[in-house]
């Protein structure tokens, strides 16, 4: 889209050149044609003042301008569209009509008389003939090694044949004008800047490798990612307006394997680089293999993967590039080697105290594989009131891995004597295929059993200080006791003060699976209640950070400095 | 073909415009114009060149020009103003080619004493010239100055809390939804349409010395909602997506009326009227073109909208040009920093800090004196009808070479020289 | 008053109307329900932020959040209401 | 704090976020607007009873009966929100 511009003052004769238009050609036997269009339907009052010479593109005044010509048009600006006009390519030309008349040559800043109003920054397009492509002003240009010249007799920037954007985008060129006024001689620099236009004359070629080795083990999820084939095009992409997108590469995978083709799919992105292409813009394409499903942890294979890029407005030679994926799928064993597990609970520990994480080989590298854990007491004809004693541990899933979490279901068999030693078959079953895996597992009650102080246990987090907490036997407790964890950072810090069923898990800033089976075991990394007093909440519930000691009651949570001696509330405010 | 007066878009037009609603109403009350009217709806509805080239769309546009729509302008926050708008782009979409760098705004000129009083109505209540700022001793933020102002009035610090729960929304929060970035974008752009704009001015255009304060004054928009984005899209995509809503359309020609570079006016503003350009610069907050400072540089600060010109393939420099109507906009620039300083109407004498240095080319020349017979002054030189014309008596002889110069002077006759560089 | 938990609950008296000392003579005998008890843990930032500034206890009050009224004979065989005499549910306010 | 009307009424004391004393560190300046005055007024049935029964006074509160939130950009260029924090109107409760 280029614009031109010139003033015209009055009393400036009929037969004025205006502004020179160029066009350059794409073909030998193309010549153009200049024709005035309107913006609006109907030409403007002024329109008759205009000619344009259809075959050199000079437009010129028909007639001399008066005073009154600027009072009837004033200032406004119309703009009219014939109807042929915009099937054609077209420039826009604002002549700027001057309430005065022409200054005389020495008054005249040398600046006006060499340059147009505007920065010069005409854009030509690569592999085009030669030709005129800006008009300027009675300027010579000697010959110069860059690829443009000036016609000294019609003044005219000629480019002197093909150039190639990717070689080079842009000319920054210096224009000196030398102004003789009679008594001084001017000289002046005035910087022009030629940028190319790019065409889709490149094609996509392989920097690196054009094969990547590809292992797939724990990772079985869909949408998982793996590896990455780098291809680059010197043209450039636009990503806008979308429906001209030009160098627009697309990929098939190259095979009859169904189940290569339902499993795996190759992602494309692109991104502009410069430095890498000589400082010259150029695209860099990205190809990532991506799987469509979840694999089973039996699948085990080795096959290839061809995958063809074609440049899809690319006309030359070699437009296309073969990418090449050697993919290796491991199985994954459900299994715990070598391993039994052994726990220890102290008898005055409370409901939901955590007893321990089991987790099958490399259970914490899975991803899209499903393990769920179940204790089968190992001595199925024990006495009825043995079996019960069973019912003290259960094993739930965690939230963030393929592993199991112990806690304590039952804090009342811990009371009895005849409840010493567990013995189970800890169960792994894989969901998919249902492969098992099995070992031994044995808890152990340790200490003394504690009298039940009060029925209803109520959660650590009530407790606002040392003393009261450390003496209390609530929800979760592993020791049967709060754990108190002092702050000592002033404002709101994630260290706050507060009173804990053990501190190894809470607070952690995360609601595991087991502190969600009663938010009050943990309200400080579950609460979803109002938080009065400075806080910060967690990314979905509970407290990141507290102001001073954090304690919670069951339908709010409050964080605030012990310092407040805070008496207790008569029943008169 | 355009002509142009001196100062071309943002001039008052010969007669007061009436606004586009009523000229709506107008049209609808004569048949002729309203049977074109809605002939024009359909026209653009179809937005396919050659619809538009359709001799009906063609005759609608004839009558449509003599309507009193074609003159009709729109008002800021006035009722309606989205109906205005609408009528208003009914016309002048038609007019307009789609790729035009700059339309013109169909807001009416801001009178730009109002906006001046409202505005230094403020340098003596609470926001730039407090008292804490003369005092050296204590740290001086005009920005906090702004926020305590607003928080102090009732109904900026209602509307300031109504735009901060939308767009503060999934940093923490409770409810820990995503924030809506329309949701915010639309209590943006209340909070700026129903305050003063002192209040609203005051917290985007405090000016700071150090960063705490420009880091305040960046997220006054909250800018992690209602600007920043995992990937930038390409500028020209942005300006496309904008144009093809009406009000973020209306807002962004505003904003290039009322903040275009203007090299003929000292403070590069065009009618010298800084208070025009904080008005349109405020009405692009909260539209798909949200602009912001990109760092908390005090005073050296970048505005630009969240766009880059990667991908622009041919239209690179298009991209770049309507970049730098932002990043690097003398005209916004010396608006924002005047009105930091409390000196939004520059006195003509006073020349801004930056002078325009666009499109002016940087030239540099020499003279050398030569005796010569002629008295230029007395004859018109009309350039380039100077040489077709007058013949010899005003000759002008450029040569161009690529910079820096690597001069190789070739020997010319009098009058021509040439010089040839290459880099 | 009964002696209760001590968080802000409903409590009640057992007397006669009479003994309601506003006048009204009697000898019905009814049950005078009223709130009392601890407000502390349903503070909001408000107390909080109060207690701080003021540094005084402006704490939320053990108040009926609904009323009942009370119909009865008195000695003089007129049928009589005392309106929102007794406390139906109880709040932190 | 302003030495207002004797009624329960709202008022208010203009201070940065930071002195609230909650945590929040914010050079921000908010007005903090709180509840305060006598309730004496506003005594119903249930209270005159109270007042014989007991003999104390359990008199009505001064509180607010609408409160609004506090949003404002912390020190740490976070935007936060306070809820509930400033009273909006108040009434003997």
């Amino acid at each position: 889209h280029y614009e031109y511009s010139e003033r015209i003052y009055i009393g400036q004769p009929a037969g004025t050149p205006v502004v020179q238009i160029h066009s350059m050609r794409e073909t030998e036997s193309e010549w153009p044609h200049f024709y005035l269009c309107w913006r609006a339907s109907r030409p403007p009052l002024y329109a008759s003042w205009f000619h344009m010479n259809e075959t050199t593109g000079l437009l010129s005044l028909t007639k001399t301008l008066e005073w009154n010509d600027f009072a009837t048009v004033g200032f406004k600006m119309c703009s009219i569209l014939r109807p042929d006009c915009h099937m054609w390519p077209s420039v826009s030309i604002t002549v700027t009509l001057e309430n005065a008349t022409l200054p005389p040559c020495g008054q005249m800043k040398p600046e006006r008389l060499c340059f147009p109003l505007r920065e010069v920054a005409p854009h030509i397009t690569e592999n085009r003939l030669a030709g005129a492509l800006h008009q300027l002003r009675r300027l010579s240009l000697s010959d110069v090694s860059v690829p443009f010249a000036v016609n000294n007799a019609t003044s005219e920037l000629m480019v002197t044949g093909p150039v190639d954007r990717e070689e080079r985008e842009v000319y920054h060129m210096q224009i000196i004008c030398t102004v003789d006024t009679g008594d001084t001689e001017h000289k002046l620099f005035l910087p022009m800047h030629v940028n190319i236009y790019d065409e889709d004359d490149s094609a996509p070629y392989i920097p690196f490798s054009d094969t990547e080795n590809v292992v797939v083990e724990f990772s079985r999820m869909q949408g998982t990612v793996f590896g990455n084939v780098l291809v680059y095009d010197r043209d450039t992409t636009p990503v806008y307006p979308k429906h001209l997108i030009q160098n627009k590469l697309l990929g098939t995978i190259v095979t009859n394997d169904t189940w290569v083709k339902d499993t795996f799919t190759v992602a494309h992105s692109f991104r502009e680089e410069k430095a890498i292409f000589g400082n010259v813009r150029g695209t860099v394409h990205e190809f990532k293999l991506i799987l469509n499903k979840n694999l089973s942890v039996s699948e085990k294979r080795s096959f290839q993967i061809d995958y063809l890029v074609k440049d899809t407005t690319y006309t030359g030679p070699n437009g296309t590039v073969m990418l090449h994926f050697n993919v290796t799928v491991l199985p994954v064993p459900i299994h715990f080697t070598n391993v039994t597990y052994f726990f220890t609970v102290s008898r005055r520990a409370s409901t939901y105290a955590q007893v321990g994480q089991v987790c099958v080989d490399n259970c914490l590298k899975f991803e899209g594989i499903e393990v769920e854990y179940q204790l089968v007491p190992l001595d199925r004809n024990a006495s009825a009131d043995l079996q019960s004693c069973y019912a003290a541990v259960v094993v739930t899933q965690s939230l963030r891995a393929a592993s199991g979490r112990l806690y304590l279901n039952d804090s009342d068999v811990l009371q009895r004597p005849e409840c010493q030693e567990l013995q189970f078959t800890l169960v792994a079953q894989e969901q998919q295929q249902q492969l098992q895996a099995k070992t031994l597992l044995v808890i152990v009650f340790e200490g003394e059993a504690s009298k039940p102080v009060d029925s209803r246990i109520l959660s650590c987090a009530e407790k606002k200080g040392r003393a009261e907490c450390e003496t209390y036997q609530g929800l979760g407790t592993a020791t049967g006791l709060c754990q108190w964890r002092q702050g000592s950072e002033k404002g709101i810090s994630v260290n706050y003060s507060t009173c804990s069923p053990d501190l190894r898990t809470c607070p952690d800033r995360f609601c595991d699976a087991v502190e969600r089976k009663d938010r009050t075991i943990c309200p400080q990394d579950c609460a979803r209640v109002p938080i009065i007093g400075g806080h910060e909440t967690g990314s979905m519930y509970g407290i990141k950070a507290g102001h001073g000691t954090c304690y919670c009651v069951p339908d709010r949570c409050f964080c605030e400095p012990e310092d407040i001696k805070v008496a207790i509330c008569n029943d008169v405010c | 073909l355009s002509l142009a007066g001196p100062s071309a878009l943002s001039a008052a037009e010969p007669h007061k415009p009436v606004d586009c609603v009523r000229a709506g109403d107008m049209c609808s009350q004569s048949p002729q114009c309203s049977s074109r009217y809605r002939v024009m709806r359909q026209c653009l509805v179809g937005r396919d060149r050659n619809m538009l080239a359709n001799r009906e769309c063609q005759e609608a546009l004839e009558v449509l020009q003599d309507s009193p729509l074609f003159h009709c302008r729109c008002k800021r926050g006035m009722k309606k103003e989205l109906q205005c708008l609408q009528s208003y782009w009914t016309i002048h979409k038609g007019l307009a080619d789609d790729d035009e760098f700059y339309e013109a705004s169909p807001y009416e000129p801001v009178d730009s004493l109002r906006l001046a009083s409202i505005i230094s109505g403020m340098h003596t209540s609470t926001t730039r010239s407090s008292p804490q700022c003369q005092d050296s001793s204590r740290t001086c933020n005009p920005c906090l100055d702004a926020t305590k102002a607003c928080n102090l009035n009732d109904v900026c610090k209602r509307q300031r809390s109504l735009y901060i729960s939308y767009c503060n929304k999934g940093s923490g929060h409770p409810s820990s939804e995503p924030c809506s970035r329309n949701r915010c974008h639309k209590h943006l752009r209340q909070f700026f349409d129903r305050i003063q704009n002192e209040y609203g001015y005051g917290l985007l255009f405090c000016s700071c010395r150090d960063a705490a304060c420009a880091e305040r004054r960046r997220q006054t928009i909250v800018p992690q909602c209602s600007y920043e984005d995992k990937s930038k899209p390409n500028c020209l995509r942005l300006r496309s997506d904008c144009r093809e809503e009406q009000l973020c359309r209306s807002r962004l020609a505003d904003f290039h009326t009322n903040c275009r570079v203007s090299p003929e006016y000292i403070s590069s503003c065009p009618n010298e009227n800084y208070q025009a350009c904080l008005a349109s610069y405020a009405g692009l907050i909260g539209t798909v073109v949200t602009p912001n400072y990109v760092d908390s540089s005090p005073s050296d600060f970048i505005i630009s909208p969240w766009c880059s010109c990667h991908g622009s393939g041919n239209q690179e420099a298009e991209c770049e040009r309507f970049l730098l109507d932002f990043r690097n906009n003398t005209c916004l620039r010396n608006a924002i920093q005047a009105f930091g300083h409390g000196t939004d109407r520059p006195k003509p004498a006073t020349v801004p800090p930056t002078t325009s240095v666009k499109p002016e080319p940087e030239m540099t020349a020499n003279a050398t004196t030569k005796e010569k017979m002629l008295r230029a002054e007395n004859y018109p030189c009309a350039f380039p009808t100077c040489s077709l014309e007058y013949g010899d008596k005003c000759s002008l002889m450029c040569e161009v070479s690529e910079d820096p110069p690597e001069v190789l002077t070739i020997p010319m006759t009098r009058g021509q020289s040439s010089s040839l560089t290459d880099h | 008053a009964q002696k209760g938990p001590k968080h802000c609950s409903l409590r009640k008296i057992e007397l006669t109307v009479t003994n309601l000392g506003l006048g009204y003579v009697s000898d019905e005998t009814i049950f005078f329900t009223y709130c009392s008890g601890r407000c502390r843990e349903s503070r909001s930032n408000y107390d909080l932020a109060l207690e701080r500034i003021l540094s005084r206890k402006k704490r939320r009050c053990c108040r009926p959040t609904s009323y009942s009224d009370i119909l009865f004979l008195g000695n003089n065989f007129k049928y009589q209401t005392i309106y929102n005499l007794t406390a139906d549910k109880c709040g932190c306010l």
